[in-house]
């Protein structure tokens, strides 16, 4: 394994170290691992709160700030974190309005902030509300099973739900978009290679040369199909088919975001969205906005995912709107 | 072998049982590589070694069962998180308030503390049988472990009896596709793996038995 | 070989029609392989022009837009572009007040941008100034040798000119001040692995799992020594020690930047930069400003440098002043 | 063996040139994988089939070598980039000069040709001899061509004594510390290895005489 690491078991301690260094504008609590904005809001806004196993960087970390999180719980490398984290952050960020926990649907993140909200509502008695996104449709939706995953619409939901906390909108409002944009939001992503847990050691799966992943998450796990490899022209098909036949995003404006993995290059993230503007552009998808790079990762894995959000003028507004954070900024 | 089970016997299981996640701890994640996000094996140590070190002080203190098992309940529940958190860690919140102030437990106590539990990762996770997670490995071995009691064995018998009955479930889990937990979104693909969780339950079920023979 | 791309002799344009595709801030001329702001400022300010081989993404297509460069030229993977697309760029971005060429330091770009540089002044007697960066510590300088390479200072380079040149300081001004840039940068950098050059079809050099190459540059290249796999406390060491003992950079603050190569996630970048703020802060040296993040890049090559840039208040000034480009933003 | 070089000899070299860097352009990126950045082959491939394009209706409209040879130049500089670009560009830009309105070339009309051109390559690059780049064979190879020429021998001669020459200084740079280009990054690990331009430049002269053979 090739990482830069200190020991396998240090590495969350340690990123966040070098995020309080390298962000003044962020306070870190190291003992209860949260990521909070060093200056918040000092009254009546709603708080925003996300978490998750880290290795999705710059997801959730990344997008505290003016304009999207209050505070992010960082779990272990792939692991959701756990209840006392989430308590903690809870009871730091709100102001009275209320909290909405983000959470992306996966039953151990379901379960500790399930938990979570139990304790917090007995302890402190602030409002909890929660909205669980699951978007990826490489997974067989069903009652019977765990569901799908919450993948990158949570990226999109986090900034257009956190303008409008920011703006100052309520519990109800705020949960009540935030279930709408899970609602219009799709996804779907591939690997070309297996990521690295560091403290497994090694990949999490063998990928011969000539094979990819189709319809992988973000923890490593292998995806729904192996199947050979493909030009980009190919894969951004078989990306954007399944998303395109899963919800129609016809008659109004989308936000498109292609997002790297982790271990694969800008320019191959460009060329891809050159391939998925195309598609879009033939089915007539009217692409209002567009995101490329990496925003919600899966360690050192190379491959790529894509999120098509149906949007209208509002939640453009929202988009359009400052956000200051280390993974997404602007106006600000 | 002495009908009753004293904490100290219980602080001997916890022990056993975070010795046999070290010493499984590649495989459980070898496992949970192939169905899962790899981290099980990594998991289950935090998590183990936070108990132990939180119960460090526990037998010479003498507090109750129920005491030593809420300890662990709640130091799971901080510091393991993903899905085996809250579920193990339900499921020893749970024994607790059965166990409650007793400070030995006969055979019944012990059935009734491990069923406690189960209820409570039922409660958590809502699995069913055959769903391929731990709960297809600890439901035999209760099973098992009530079985033998009727039938006359003392409490190392049928401990003995669960260990081997969840390690048959875990075995079981194989041929199954995954409908809870994140080995559910390959779908087909998680056939011809054992779960991971089945793996680790069945660990802990056997640890009982250890630490039992060893009491005896 | 595995990439999201079609075929290698196509990467660089199938690329720019994504840029295309997901910037309208930006306008693409495809057939020059020119990338310029699709708004240039109407009057008399300098234009900054930068480009080189592809493959070091966002630098420098990334950088185009207000605040930075006007305009960037794109070579082919890892070969610098060719004067007639620096003519071209050259003619289309100058307003009367002439145009700075920021070259980093490659025998390749300095010649291509040297006969540009006599092309234009012939052609069009447009008035053209160049900086050549050459602030990688790695490379022992001589006047014997083709000198040290250009890396990271370029970034910070164009920024910080960038926004000098936005505020209307004339050719002379922003001339000097990119020298000075350049004089006061030092840069140093690591692979874990090596990158593969779609042309090439494989990776430039094969790596052992337990050495990596310290002192390498941008370009897939071997770096100065194979040493043993070591820890990120010890890979910081190497990577500031060399930067600290070129050159002094107490009794003022400095800009730090630390860039990921292509293949690097982010988590590993941040733990990186806990070690390296920690030997910087033992040092004495005081960091007014961070960036972590992918910014001059080789490729999907796992690893990371490390440049540290001697500032003052009017740099810092400079560096925050409102940029807008893909790849660095903020203030609008 | 006509002493005469045509404009369509001068052709057959380019494409003489162009194929061998289709055939070697693999070990030409090989060579530069081990002290360069993988793309020499591919720089010359792109180029070469760019000049071959441009030139193509170039024999049947009979222009003069000094046409040819800056249409080629122009193309080098205008499609390759990277270092080999300029350099081989020049090469043919001064060739051109040097070559004039003439539509055939006498031997010394040849080896002035060839002259320029390396002069315009060390004027845009400033390498010497052994600082391992292209002029370590080139440099040797018009030494040995203009030896030939005095010691008798006609044009084809010369310049199958300047290609075996270039292909001696193409491996005399191997044991050489780069001095020049970026090869000179890795100070003494580019000992023992051949230097990628001289390897390209070496195919140049040989490709000189491959088309002054089926001229023969
Ligand atoms: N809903 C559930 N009910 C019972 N057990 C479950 C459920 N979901 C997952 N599990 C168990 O959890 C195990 C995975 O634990 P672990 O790898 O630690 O967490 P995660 O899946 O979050 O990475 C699975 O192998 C399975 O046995
Ligand atoms: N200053 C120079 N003078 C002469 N030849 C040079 C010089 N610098 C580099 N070269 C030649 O260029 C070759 C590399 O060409 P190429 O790989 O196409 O360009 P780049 O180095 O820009 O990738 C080297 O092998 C060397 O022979
Ligand atoms: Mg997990
Ligand atoms: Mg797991
Ligand atoms: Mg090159
Ligand atoms: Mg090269």
């Amino acid at each position: 394994m090739k990482k830069l690491i200190n020991k396998p078991e240090d590495v969350l301690a340690d990123a966040l170290k070098g995020v309080s260094e390298a962000h003044p504008e962020l306070r870190v609590d190291h003992q209860h691992r949260v990521i909070y904005r060093a200056q918040p809001k000092d009254h009546g806004k709603v708080a925003l709160i996300s978490g998750g196993g880290s290795g999705h960087e710059p997801l959730h970390g990344g997008f505290v700030g003016v304009g999207m999180l209050d505070a992010a719980c960082c779990g272990e490398v792939f692991t959701s974190p756990t209840p006392d984290q989430m308590v903690e952050a809870t009871t730091v960020v709100d102001q009275g309005a209320g909290v909405l926990h983000i959470v992306k649907n996966y039953t151990g993140d379901v379960m500790n902030f399930e938990m979570a909200g139990e304790m917090a509502a007995a302890d402190s008695g602030v409002r909890v509300e929660t909205v669980v996104t699951d978007d990826d449709v490489a997974v067989q939706d069903s009652t019977w099973t765990a569901g799908r995953r919450g993948v990158g619409v949570t990226v999109l939901l986090e900034k257009i739900v956190g303008a409008a906390a920011e703006e100052g909108r309520d519990l109800d409002a705020v949960l009540d978009l935030s279930k709408r944009i899970n609602a219009q939001g799709r996804s779907m992503g591939m690997a070309l290679t297996s990521c690295t847990v560091p403290a497994a050691g090694k990949p999490t799966f063998d990928l011969p040369e000539d094979q990819m992943e189709m319809g992988v998450g973000i923890h490593g796990e292998p995806g729904r199909k192996r199947v050979p490899l493909a030009g980009a022209a190919e894969i951004a098909e078989q990306l954007v088919d399944p998303i395109l036949s899963d919800l129609d995003f016809q008659g109004g404006p989308s936000i498109v975001m292609l997002s790297g993995l982790g271990g694969t290059p800008l320019i191959e993230l460009y060329l891809l969205y050159g391939e998925v503007a195309v598609l879009l552009e033939k089915a007539g998808v009217q692409v209002a906005r567009t995101l490329v790079g990496d925003y919600i990762t899966s360690l050192d894995m190379a491959g790529a995912s894509v999120t098509v959000l149906k949007a209208d003028d509002e939640i453009l507004r929202l988009w359009d709107a400052p956000v200051k954070t280390a993974g997404l900024r602007w106006g600000l | 072998m002495t009908e009753s089970v004293s904490v100290a016997t219980l602080v001997d299981w916890l022990s056993s049982f975070r010795d046999a996640v070290h010493e499984q701890g590649t495989y459980l994640t070898e496992l949970d590589s192939a169905i899962g996000d790899a981290d099980h094996g990594a998991n289950l140590i935090r998590g183990m070694d936070a108990v132990m070190g939180a119960v460090a002080g526990e037998v010479s203190t003498v507090g109750s069962a129920g005491d030593l098992l809420k300890k662990v309940g709640m130091t799971l529940v901080t510091s393991v998180g993903g899905a085996s958190g809250p579920l193990y860690g339900t499921f020893f919140l749970r024994a607790a308030t059965a166990t409650g102030d007793a400070t030995s437990l006969d055979a019944a106590a012990v059935l009734a503390m491990l069923r406690a539990g189960l209820e409570g990762i039922v409660a958590r996770g809502k699995a069913e049988a055959g769903d391929k997670t731990m709960y297809d490995a600890l439901a035999p071995g209760l099973d098992a472990f009530a079985s033998a009691l009727e039938s006359g064995r003392d409490v190392l018998g049928a401990a003995e009896a669960a260990a081997d009955a969840a390690a048959d479930g875990r075995d079981a889990t194989e041929p199954l596709i995954a409908l809870k937990g994140r080995a559910s979104y390959l779908g087909e693909r998680s056939v011809g793996h054992i779960d991971p969780g089945a793996a680790s339950s069945a660990l802990l079920l056997r640890a009982l038995a250890d630490a039992l023979a060893a009491a005896g």
